[in-house]
């Protein structure tokens, strides 16, 4: 009855006897809340007015009130759930399935989190409640600090930032104040080509000028050009490692020595840790500072886009400029250890937001990583790039790598029949060159045509480097069954293609709308209802 | 296999076999031996889970929460009621666990649901244009900064010291960057000076920031302090409390281009600080230059009406360095949660609310003004929250009454001198909805208590 | 990936250029959880062995061990996660669209009685904690009881049966115990052709013969079959009103007075209480006994086919027999009331179960209770009728009527033009008998097409004195649009069935699976997964 | 319009309108004038949401669950961790809010859920078939004495002392109606003893019914127990716990017919002792006279594998009073958290929390014994629940011990006196993978201090 088609029962035309059998439901228009209710409908009901009511002219002057009110909907509680409900049931979520979008890290979100977060003493505690009355709430972030401080091999975090780009920001507003102390005004930071968008797009908000350096055969840092590019005009290298292309750099060292020797400061974006925790981390590289999406490795759940959580964890140099409050923790003896946050640090670049960050997501993280512990936080890692090996070789094997063939990635050293020729970390990009050229199917043909195999496609067109790309990031939550069914859907969609390449190109056909004019959407842009 | 991977013997050794390596760590080959770690990582064991619920359970209940007192802290976060109804839609999978909606065939729910949450955003600040979302409140307002400074390349913000000093702070940071001076006016009698705000603002400002009500719960006269600046070719940006605004004028009937906020107060928890989520809606000018993602309406091949993520040509993936935003990540899910209690609420309940926070907040402030030793900062009308100073030392005496009244199971507010030097002894006191006149009486009881025992003390040690 | 199809991709082929664009995916036979995961798999993971290990041979003789493990499933847990996620969205339910399933009351699941439920206080309270620290618990089921027996009318009431057919049974052996204490040894129980199925059943399962009176032309007790009928062996009639067609019995005050004139008790199926709280009471009308379906009337949700709770109110002669334990309060002064336990009820019929009742279901409808107070529950049944009412008024508008003919129900004294011909309570009963001699399909043709409408269809082939019923209760939380909706989704297929019947015949279309063979099922019953 | 409800005066006029009345209460005149109501209900007026939140919140407080002390309570329900993940499952408005599946084509998960649900539990009590829920374990027990009487019509029940008091207390109550003798045969040393069992059970005999483990905590030789009966052509019927099943002979292994149990320790939670669910499997050739909804396997019209409610002619709504039970609403989402429970646990993970208790409880066992004035009241192997006396005055004492523990936040368990008059001053104490070392540890020490205290007053008072 709802123009939000249910799960149950699906849109688009069947047949039979040769007549349709859809039904004016499965024909509706999408509605949204502002067309549905009526005037007088509601469900909220106020508390009782228990105080002697005074005439709002005395309270607030007419003419600073409103003078029309907001034309928000007016709907009882029971068409209110309903709307959302099936609204909920036009998404697909990765507790549905397969969701191998690269860079991302689509892992498997772990309920318990969201008991914990819910508890009333960490969901309802203000954040201007007095230290003295948040021990438990400091005490956790402490912890969690300390934790993620480990796992990166650098001493200090702060946990301020509500996301990756934010983070990413932060570091860069450090380096800025590092240089700033030293009283140096660079005004570059290089990023490679593999970047991500928003590593240069911080950089420009920063106040510097983005150079880019070019990446090598083998998808790393081209050392040559980093070394002509580095001067003492640079305050930072951004870097991605494993990199976007889901390699790891193997000259990290000698790119940590090129920039530590013109002064600069090496940003680490953590967007990929969850191929390497436990296993390398990032300050025994060199990096002075580094941000975690704890929405991606440490599985807060990415909410159809955020929340997230950006914490950094920085070198001792980069320390003093860290954005404020920090946490302390005091003990005396083997008293009780006291948390505070202290707002005294006169080098701070000071704060990048409201109160202490997204306390909710640390929440979370912090669950995640006492459940997983050292060894499983290595395992999640391991099994990571397991998962991603396999699934290329599973593509390989299923003669998929023809067609999607893999950027970079040669593994080296490989004989010219050894099994393995390609290798990546945690995830691996394929181009789809190839198969655009023979089989005149684009990636996002195929992507589009995934759908109606039930699983979210990978990331597609990114990293820019790779011509059609297609970044897969299986996870290690994944199972070995769901990693070959994807692997045969891929098979069976160029199958599909080489005999008739339309259905690709029309697809997806078995989703709740077909394929979305996006141009339109750009050309004439309807933001809003009109009401 | 830990706790949530899934490759047992069996699977391990298949998997190996087709990759073509003899173990796992062959597939770490690439990362040079020196950087390799040689010990697990310094962390507890793992647990079970019915462990990591009780020790997350003990670090809750060393907490204070609006659970287990009478609560009168806002200052930018609100105790505000969430119905249950929010909670089972955030928790369910298919809103909770997708991202971005990167694919629109599948995440028509997600899309449509930032559709209707700019629709409520535009309807709330009577301005033209919202995106989906910003991180929250005080990251908002330096967006808009951000905004003003592509639009009209000038090198100075002026704000005013009504705005939330997160918020003034986050700017600075933020700005610093790409060199901003920042200007801050004063206030007077509870709200922003208009002869030092117009004093402030010439030709070089970018943007002028005005809070509406101020932090101390001030209603600002926003149409006002937006015409001078606008008379200098100044943005001028609002900071809104979304849930006043069912009684306060929309911003964008008074002269102002920008409006942001802090969404906590529609419908999303306290849970320290966040995550909540920040509005941003403008005039449609500007909206080619607005931060983040925004969905837009389009049809599909069958010409069935849907949405997408448009106008992203703004944005970072595609635009980098040029970008209007680094913006990526934001806070779908709090923003679902923003604009289903805003449904909720619906029309009429908007008002209500409002109505309703404006009577208990006149009546609170009677009464804790009759209070021996309570004094009102300003006498501006407000909407849910007001400033009153104690007659104690400083914000040391605040703490200390505070104490007094965490004992007795009352929070009355926030201390103003920790933000403002010169209300050393002021408190800032809101009042929600589930704050009932009994508890606002047992508030008056409890802090004339307490008030009384800190002036005997320091009184007999003076 | 799954082979519980996910709500976003839907099952079944579609055409694109001739070929079909179907997947293996939405090919893929339904698997069980035990046909998923592998040896080894596991979500559970034990806390740490923190006592010293002793052989189990010494605990427990090895001869009263296990010999052979219980082959459940082992599977990781974001499997599980998925298989019951994607096995959820195969169900239709309430909050994603119309549920006029008849007798059953489907009203709108307020999530507020969750979140209550939920809390620690009551959801993890031992049912045998000391009733000094269950205050809480016992305040609680003692407010409930007393604004259960406001609303019934009667003085005592027992919360312990788990549903309304326990609650039944409760009642006949009340009846009995009430007769036996007077020494007299009754034999049967009348019920009308009307009574729902438990009725009988219970009547038997308490040991009494069941004695049935027939209805008269209004759908009402037939006063003559029941005059007949009544004699001193009788110790008890069943009675609904409004009865399963919906009908409030007119002559409930004669009928009233014909029972208890030969001693016998009257019994109040309380399943239909949604057409009168507020308007008028059961114990007012003269019943003794009589059961709550909280799961109906007072929102419990249905959880697919439970838990319910069957709370019984009585009246004063039957109260010495009712289950123990009985809450009792007590208040010196003004001080706190305390509550407790009463176990010492010397007359009591005992225990129906175990514990206090569904203790949860009574923290839910309570807090209805309290959001809704005594005007709202008015307002509940006044709007309950209006709907239903004005629902058969529409489908009389759009001429279904003539071929979905309501059985009963004709309004006393309606002039011929009146435009009020058929009334009702809560809801109504239509016959399909003239459908199906007319356009050939039967109302089971009708329910199943209704579900490509996406509506859940009305009560199908009950009450059992209508022929090919439809018994349709739209419940008070639905709007009008709804209702205009599904009058019109009706009146659709009838028009549909007059120009191609097979359409009606052959659907479900849109579901997950089609129509299913439930002949067969019953033939070779295949009850658990062969491992 | 109340709460829930929709309807505007703009509705209100047309429906009466299309309905042809002029009131609302022209609607309600088939009820005699006499019999309607003419004043309101006499309840209090309804509440805003949050204020509903807050008095049941109010109320909860007034509890002490075993959230807020360390309890060792168990005696038929037990405090397991419930996984989060449950709570998730049972909170989609799929499996909670429709009905029966009364429509399979709209229900196949629910369906397919049942036939899981009897796959596991027919694998747990190695019977050939099960149900899809009963209400919960007592008047599980009784079902079965029913079915007993419907197969074999014998007039007399005998039933073990250690079953649950409830549970034969239910099966009085339920049988009494058709006429049943219900004998209980004592226990010695904590089971059952064999010798009066033996001489209990003849020709008359209908079922017989014994506990595993049994209240005591006790392990029944149930093999030996269920031979006796059916050399005399009694129905054996067992009442188990179904988390000792990982680690105790499956009852359909020991002759047993009929296996019924609380499922509330299968992801259920306290609740005060409900909803939960009872479960209920038979030998297949019971399966036409077994209570309860059935699901079972067939195909759609395309031939596809699909679930629907079977066997229906046993049922209420088919065969009225001649049905094997007159039961209708069920316990369907408790069965779900059941056998998500049960899948979560897994094959390995029912054996070792088994194990786990094992250990525990035996460690348990050990250290309370060797406490001054506890001594054990059998010596038989038990699973996860043990019981000891305790030498004070009777079940007064117990009372003020458990009263003195409770002040330290520990519940040792349940006095046995409330229901074994001859275990007056017994305590029955269950150890879940909850109570760790550390709690059992705690327990021993206030248990101790309790004890002592106890017998200073009473000894002081002597
Ligand atoms: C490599 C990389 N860097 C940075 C980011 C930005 O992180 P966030 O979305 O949390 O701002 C992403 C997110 O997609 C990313 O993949
Ligand atoms: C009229 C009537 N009586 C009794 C019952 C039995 O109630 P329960 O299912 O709660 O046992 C029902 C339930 O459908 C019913 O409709």
């Amino acid at each position: 009855m709802s123009s939000g088609n249910g799960a149950v029962v699906a849109t688009g035309a069947g047949v039979q006897g040769g007549g349709s059998t859809e039904t004016a439901m499965q024909r509706a228009r999408a509605e949204t809340i502002f067309a549905k209710g009526a005037p007088g409908r509601r469900a909220f009901v106020a508390p009782a007015m228990d105080v002697p009511v005074r005439p709002l002219d005395e309270l607030i002057p007419a003419r600073l009130r409103r003078a029309r009110e907001p034309r928000l909907p007016e709907i009882s509680e029971p068409e209110l759930v309903r709307h959302y409900v099936n609204l909920s049931r036009r998404n697909f979520d990765l507790d549905s399935g397969f969701y191998p979008l690269g860079s991302c890290t689509m892992k498997h979100n772990p309920r318990l989190h969201e008991r914990v977060a819910g508890l009333p003493g960490h969901a309802r505690l203000h954040p201007f409640q007095e230290p003295a009355r948040a021990q438990g709430a400091l005490e956790l972030m402490w912890n969690l600090e300390r934790a993620l401080s480990e796992i990166a091999g650098l001493p200090h975090v702060s946990l301020q930032p509500s996301a990756g780009s934010h983070g990413e920001l932060a570091g860069v507003l450090l380096t800025r104040a590092y240089h700033d102390a030293r009283g140096e005004q660079r005004t570059k930071v290089l990023t490679p080509d593999t970047a991500h968008g928003t590593n240069p797009a911080t950089v420009t908000m920063a106040g510097y000028d983005v150079v880019k350096v070019g990446i090598d055969a083998n998808g790393g840092v081209d050392i040559e050009d980093l070394r002509a590019k580095a001067d003492t005009d640079v305050a930072c290298l951004m870097l991605t490692n494993p990199s976007t292309l889901g390699l790891f750099d193997e000259n990290i060292e000698e790119i940590a020595r090129i920039v530590h020797d013109v002064g600069a400061t090496l940003y680490y974006d953590g967007a990929n840790l969850n191929a390497v925790m436990g296993k390398s981390r990032p300050g025994d590289m060199g990096f002075d500072i580094v941000h975690f999406n704890l929405h991606k490795t440490f599985t807060q759940p990415h909410g159809g886009g955020g929340p997230g959580s950006g914490p950094i964890a920085v070198s001792d140099r980069v320390e003093p400029f860290l954005p404020h409050p920090v946490i302390t923790r005091s003990q005396v003896g083997d008293g009780e250890a006291v948390f505070d946050l202290d707002h005294d640090r006169p080098e701070s670049i000071g704060r990048l937001r409201g109160f202490q960050g997204n306390y909710g997501c640390f929440v979370r993280s912090y669950a995640y990583i006492c459940s997983l512990g050292a060894a499983g936080l290595r395992d999640v890692s391991e099994v990571a790039v397991l998962n991603a090996n396999y699934l290329l070789a599973k593509l390989g094997e299923l003669g998929v790598l023809d067609l999607l063939t893999p950027a970079y990635g040669r593994v080296a050293g490989a004989e010219e029949d050894a099994k393995r020729q390609w290798g990546c970390m945690h995830e691996f990009v394929l181009s789809g060159a190839p198969m655009k050229r023979e089989l005149k199917i684009k990636t996002l043909d195929l992507a589009k045509r995934l759908l109606d195999h039930g699983v979210h496609p990978p990331t597609v067109y990114f990293p820019l480097v790779v011509e059609e790309a297609l970044l897969i990031e299986p996870t290690e939550t994944e199972t070995r069954e769901t990693l070959d069914r994807f692997a045969e859907s891929i098979a069976e969609i160029l199958r599909e293609a080489r005999e008739d390449p339309e259905i690709a190109r029309g697809a997806p056909y078995s989703t709740p709308v077909r394929r979305l004019d996006e141009g339109a959407a750009a050309k004439r842009p309807v933001l809003r209802e009109a009401l | 296999m830990s706790r949530y991977t899934a490759v047992t013997e069996a699977d391990l050794a298949v998997m190996l076999e087709t990759i073509g390596v003899e173990s796992i760590e062959e597939l770490f080959s690439s990362i040079p031996a020196a950087l390799r770690l040689d010990r697990e990582i310094d962390l507890p064991d793992g647990l079970s889970e019915g462990e990591v619920y009780a020790h997350l359970r003990d670090l809750a209940a060393k907490n204070v929460s609006a659970e287990d007192e009478v609560s009168f802290l806002g200052a930018g976060m609100y105790d505000h009621y969430v119905p249950a109804m929010i909670d089972m839609l955030l928790g369910r999978s298919e809103f909770l666990t997708p991202y971005t909606p990167y694919q629109p065939e599948v995440s028509q729910g997600g899309l449509q649901v930032m559709f209707e949450f700019q629709t409520a955003i535009c309807e709330l600040t009577g301005l033209d244009v919202s995106n989906a979302s910003v991180y929250e409140g005080p990251s908002a307002l330096a967006a808009a900064g951000y905004l003003a400074k592509l639009t009209n390349k000038r090198g100075r913000f002026v704000i005013s010291r009504g705005i939330h000093p997160h918020a003034r702070e986050t700017l600075r940071t933020l700005s610093a960057g790409y060199g901003m001076t920042v200007d801050e006016v004063p206030l007077v009698d509870g709200v922003t000076d208009p002869e030092a705000w117009a004093a402030a603002i010439d030709e070089t400002v970018s943007a002028v920031f005005v809070g509406q009500p101020n932090f101390l719960g001030a209603v600002e006269d926003v149409g006002a302090l937006a015409g001078v600046a606008r008379e200098r070719g100044a943005l001028v940006v609002c900071s809104a409390d979304p849930l006043t605004l069912g009684i306060l004028e929309a911003p964008g009937e008074l002269g102002v281009d920008v409006c942001v906020g802090e969404g906590q107060s529609l419908g999303n928890r306290l849970d320290f600080g966040g995550p909540s989520f920040g509005f941003f809606s403008a005039r449609s000018e500007h909206v080619r230059r607005m931060p983040g993602r925004i969905a837009g309406e389009t049809v599909d091949a069958d010409g069935r009406r849907g949405f997408v993520l448009t106008l992203q040509t703004r944005e970072q993936h595609i635009r980098r360095e040029k970008a209007t935003s680094n913006i990526c990540t934001a806070q779908a899910l709090n923003a679902l949660a923003g604009v289903v209690y805003l449904c909720w609420l619906g029309r009429r309940g908007l008002v209500e609310l409002g109505e309703l926070m404006v009577q208990r907040t006149a009546y609170a402030r009677d009464v804790l003004a009759g209070l021996d030793g309570v004094e009102a900062i300003h006498s501006q009308p407000v909407v849910r929250e007001f400033a009153v100073s104690l007659d104690v030392d400083g914000l040391d005496g605040v703490l200390r009454v505070l104490d007094r009244c965490a004992a007795e199971g009352v929070n009355p507010g926030y201390p103003l001198g920790r933000t403002y030097p010169e209300y050393g002894n002021g408190l800032l006191v809101a009042i929600t909805e589930q704050r009932s006149r009994a508890d606002i009486d047992r508030l008056a009881a409890v802090l004339g208590r307490a008030l009384a025992a800190e002036r005997d003390v320091v009184g007999a040690t003076a």
